[in-house]
């Protein structure tokens, strides 16, 4: 088999997932080993694939696999998370119940998000959509208990997207007698516009139940809430970045000449930038971590379908970037939360407190994800973001602008929550055992991609470049000046703009500066610890000081009239109302079998009675 | 009141069924895919016994089906009697000597018979499922003439999985020999001998196995249930 | 001509018990009449005057002179498959009678409206 | 003399007794459905399958003779037969 070959790398990913779970009965080491050098093998083979295109027949249908620019920028993004992810999983899941499982399951998921992303046809991409469905369904129940309802709602959300996927490929292939997605593409825009926008729907709808957009994305708190942690991070940060992948192809390969074309994508931006705004409120309420992280993963698509959808090649070009940042700093505040779970067994914000020097790293680790997740230069999230709010205002989404700003600065709340509640005020006496985690197999990852950030940062170019390559297949004109489209780089286009950047922090933090000191300065006082206490006594040291319950009581009273519509809300009335259905029907299945007996005789003697008076 | 609605309905409907079928004539031939298949039983199949060249040959995908749904049938039943398996109760006397005796000189014979049936099964009348059937038979009398008597459940699963196993490698190895699905691989042989007609006695013992061990199987799990009165 | 009318007559009073008795088993022997009633019909719709059992046993027999094979191989699966179903329901039997020390299925109502 | 006609031939005695035994088929379900004693409901069923079977075979059909045979009379009285055991006999 040809060494650089998509076959051979598809091989090594699913066969190092088996090996793996093999050599579970030899020793952890040799399955860990097995499991390390299968992922970073497939990251380095990722460099040396060939440009040929391979297909093979099955059961009629033509597979045919090859790689694309655009693939391939994704490819990265699976293979750049998937290192550290193994990393991170060995003394995490050292604990835990049914390693092989675990393994098998995070190799096939790995390897199947390969294999959607090198799928040049659309039958072979849903063969592994599926694979990487059902095996991310059982890393999700993996703990058991409420996880198994968590991996439910997942596998019954992103059945309903698969089945419209398989629908809408089963009339494109009809339309076109091909799968192949060129093929398709050509035969697509012959067809009749209302079939056009249908079928986009259908398969727009199915791959954003993936990424999580609103109204589909009330899958996603509890599934990353309940999967392992390490896992986490890399559903949130790839995995659902696949719907994002398809998405771009749906709408830049398949739909891109329909006259349905831009309405359909000012929507989508749209519900990107409600999907931001209302998950980032939600996120604020949260008192779980992960769940806190999972609510700022559904607002962090809601930007990047944004971007996407917007569709101007500064906008995907932040969007891409976003996709790539937000799956660094996601996987360490993942990591980060998940080594404080492994130290403490709590992901209660209310419970923890003053980790800081207990675990300098993974506060390091924190600080640095959510300075990127809050666009603060010089750390990579900010070029993502500015290139964002540079689109939407060269594009005039003004309102966009305004939602999307509002949503990126209510984030500061809940990453200053997260980092607030974990990590600092007074140390609780029961954490005082608690030891900084492993280095090379916890501490690593973490410290490698907060190092991404910051090189990214600093030099966008390095990220950039694939971007661009992988916009050209898609066929944005992207200028080889690049620093024309955005104030942010300089002439050689792969640094940020030093005056911009600069310019940036200065304005944000002096009006930051300013708003604080003659708002709250000026009050602050001093506060000495009798004054708290109602019974004068003097708290010695063991009693807690910093209260992190009911954080942002006002801000909830005041987002309240927001937040109390769910979309759960709606999906219960559903629920509801065909249980009453239900009940009206149990007056006719009454349970008893004779009287299910009688309707048959009855419908046999009216069908008799009937059909011998018409003839 | 009720009795007499449905007796009117049953007639009414038999009285329809009736003149439905009186324009079916009775007994005379009104072939169309049967004489096809009476027409090429022996040179396709090699098998004497059309029925049974219907059965496993021509239908042989409905049949894999067929023994399928007797497995879910033996095994849904163990589920739903899942829980109640306990002592028989002591109230009935014990089987007397003539019977036990009787019940243990007549097991091989009927065990033989049974296999003859599914062996010659595309010769004679009979075949798996008869044969199987008749090999429970002899299982039931055993637990009805042996007080202590258990069916070997574990025995009972692996037979029935090497024969559920036999049936599909047979029809795996016609697509490994690129054919369909259980088509005929093997030699046709001499129609009347016992071996000949390709797969089908293959396929047939293996039935024969399978639907044997699971009566068998769903006997003593019957057997073996407690009258749920305590 | 008989044998449709006894045919259709057994398949009736199997029905007549589905829908009137109270007796679980009851019911279940009227499923189990049902069947048989079918299993006769069919069988007599392939039944051919002067035919001989479709096996060639004898040098001597053709497919001119033999009754049709495809009715009887599909009531050789039914009977099977109506064993099977028999089993179910009577397991399903025992269990309500373990559960409810009755039979009676006006008695049996906790499922029912 | 027209009674003379009515001899005894082979082709007449075949279809009296398959009349008769259709009539005993027929009889023999209605007893198993109105007969309030289970165990004698069960020997109705059985005496049906029997009767059947001996009808398949005149219907020169062997194979489900022997079918009907094995399952029908042995096994599903069998198993009646013990359902009954595990339940109550008589129909309320």
């Amino acid at each position: 088999m040809d060494i650089t070959g998509i076959p051979f790398f598809l091989a090594v990913s699913f066969g190092g997932a088996f090996l793996a779970y093999l050599m579970n009965f030899a020793h952890r080491f040799l399955r860990n080993a097995v499991v390390l050098l299968t992922v970073s093998a497939s990251a380095a083979l990722l460099f040396w694939l060939g440009d040929e295109t391979f297909s093979m027949e099955m059961g009629g249908f033509v597979l045919t696999l090859g790689k694309t620019p655009y693939s391939l920028f994704f490819a990265g993004i699976v293979a750049l998370l998937a290192v550290p992810t193994v990393l991170f999983s060995f003394t995490y899941m050292a604990k835990e119940e049914r390693p092989a499982m675990y393994y098998l399951n995070l190799l096939i998921t790995i390897a199947a998000m390969y294999g959607i992303l090198f799928s040049l046809d659309l039958l072979s991409l849903f063969i592994f959509w599926e694979i990487m469905t059902w095996s991310s369904f059982l890393l999700t129940i993996h703990k058991g208990g409420n996880a198994t309802k968590a991996g439910v709602k997942y596998f019954l959300y992103s059945a309903a997207g698969a089945y419209a996927i398989l629908f809408s490929v089963v009339i494109l292939y009809n339309m076109s007698g091909s799968l192949l997605i060129e093929d398709v593409a050509r035969s697509f825009v012959l067809q009749n516009p209302l079939m056009q926008l249908m079928l986009a729907g259908t398969l727009l709808f199915g791959f954003s139940v993936k990424a999580g957009l609103m109204p589909m994305h009330g899958w996603a708190p509890d599934a990353y809430a309940e999967s392992p942690a390490p896992f986490t991070a890399l559903f949130s940060g790839a995995l659902s970045k696949m719907g994002i992948f398809g998405m771009g192809m749906v709408l830049y390969q398949i739909f891109l000449q329909s006259p349905f074309s831009l309405p359909v994508r000012e929507l989508l931006a749209w519900a990107g930038g409600i999907t931001s705004a209302l998950a980032t409120l939600r996120a604020i309420q949260q008192t779980d971590a992960k769940r806190l992280l999972a609510y700022s993963s559904v607002a962090q698509l809601g930007y990047i379908v944004m971007g996407l959808a917007l569709g101007t090649p500064l906008s995907m070009m932040a969007a891409l970037f976003i996709t790539l940042l937000h799956g660094v700093f996601k996987a360490m505040l993942f990591f980060a939360v998940g080594a404080v779970y492994f130290r403490t067994g709590l992901t209660d914000l209310n419970e923890l407190r003053g980790l800081i020097r207990r675990m300098p790293v993974s506060f390091l680790t924190v600080l640095m994800a959510i300075i990127s997740l809050a666009n603060i230069p010089p750390l990579g999230g900010f070029v993502g973001k500015w290139l964002l709010y540079e689109s939407l205002i060269q594009s005039d989404h003004y309102f966009l602008v305004i939602v999307a700003f509002f949503s990126s600065t209510a984030s500061f709340l809940y990453v200053y929550r997260l980092i607030f509640s974990i990590f600092l005020g007074q140390e609780e006496k029961e954490f005082e055992h608690v030891k900084e985690v492993p280095f090379l197999t916890m501490q690593l990852p973490m410290l490698a991609l907060a190092a991404v950030t910051f090189i990214t940062g600093i030099f966008p170019g390095i990220v950039l470049a694939p971007i661009s390559s992988a916009l050209t297949y898609l066929g944005f004109p992207i200028q080889h000046d690049m620093w024309s489209m955005s104030m942010l780089f300089n002439e050689w286009g792969n640094r940020m703009n030093l005056l911009a950047m600069i310019s940036v922090i200065g304005t944000v933090f002096l009006t930051g500066f300013t708003i604080l000191y003659f708002y709250r300065m000026r009050r602050t006082r001093y506060v000495t610890t009798k004054d708290i206490h109602t019974s004068g006594e003097v708290p010695t040291e063991n009693e807690n000081l910093t209260y992190a319950i009911n954080f942002y009581q006002p801000f909830e009273r005041a987002a309240h009239p927001v937040l109390s519509k769910s979309i759960r809300a709606w999906i219960d009335w559903i629920g509801r109302s065909v249980s009453e259905l239900g009940d009206f029907l149990r007056h006719i299945y009454t349970g008893d079998g004779q009287t299910y007996a009688w309707y048959v005789v009855l419908f046999l003697t009216f069908m008799l009675a009937a059909g011998s008076w018409i003839l | 009141m009720k009795k007499l609605l449905a007796a009117f309905l049953l007639g009414f409907i038999g009285y329809y069924l009736y003149t439905a079928f009186a324009g079916v004539p009775f007994g005379e031939n009104k072939m169309e895919v049967g004489k096809d298949y009476l027409e090429t039983t022996v040179p396709k199949t090699g098998a004497v016994n059309t029925v049974t060249s219907i059965v496993v040959n021509y239908r042989g995908f409905d049949t894999l089906g067929e023994v399928t749904v007797l497995f879910l049938a033996a095994t849904g039943l163990g589920a739903i009697l899942f829980g109640m398996k306990g002592k028989p109760e002591d109230k009935h006397r014990e089987p007397s000597s003539i019977l036990t005796t009787g019940a243990k000189a007549l097991f091989p014979i009927i065990v033989l018979l049974g296999a003859y049936i599914f062996i010659h099964g595309h010769l004679t009348p009979g075949g798996g499922f008869q044969g199987g059937t008749i090999i429970a038979t002899g299982v039931l009398i055993l637990i009805l003439g042996i007080k202590s008597f258990h069916a070997n459940h574990a025995l009972l699963s692996v037979m029935e999985s090497l024969a559920g196993i036999t049936f599909v490698v047979a029809g795996i190895l016609g697509l490994a020999f690129g054919k369909n699905f259980l088509e005929n691989i093997l030699p046709l042989g001499t129609p009347g001998q016992v071996l000949s007609a390709g797969i089908i006695p293959i396929i047939y013992i293996a039935v024969g196995f399978k639907v044997g061990a699971e009566l068998a199987g769903v006997l003593d799990t019957l057997m073996s249930t407690t009258r749920g009165e305590e | 001509m008989i044998y449709y009318i006894a045919s259709i007559a057994v398949m009736l009073i199997g029905l007549y018990a589905v829908l009137v008795k109270k007796n679980l088993i009851k019911i279940v022997i009227g499923l189990s009449l049902m069947d048989a009633g079918t299993h006769l019909l069919l069988v007599a719709i392939g039944f051919i005057k002067g035919g001989t059992a479709p096996i060639f046993s004898e040098p001597g027999l053709t497919a001119d002179a033999m009754v049709d094979p495809v009715p009887q191989a599909l009531v050789l699966t039914a009977i099977v498959i109506g064993l099977a179903v028999t089993a179910v329901a009577l397991a399903l039997v025992i269990r309500i009678y373990a559960q409810h020390k009755t039979l009676d299925i006006r008695k049996i109502s906790s499922l029912k409206w | 003399m027209i009674l003379l006609q009515w001899t005894l031939t082979p082709e007449l005695l075949y279809q009296a007794g398959t009349g008769i035994l259709l009539f005993l088929l027929v009889v023999a379900a209605i007893f198993s459905v109105v007969q309030k004693d289970l165990l004698m409901a069960i020997v109705g069923t059985s005496l049906v399958s029997l009767i059947l079977s001996v009808l398949f075979l005149l219907l020169h059909a062997p194979d489900v003779a022997l079918t009907e045979a094995a399952i029908g009379v042995a096994l599903t009285t069998a198993i009646f037969l013990i359902a009954l055991r595990k339940t109550g006999r008589y129909e309320e």
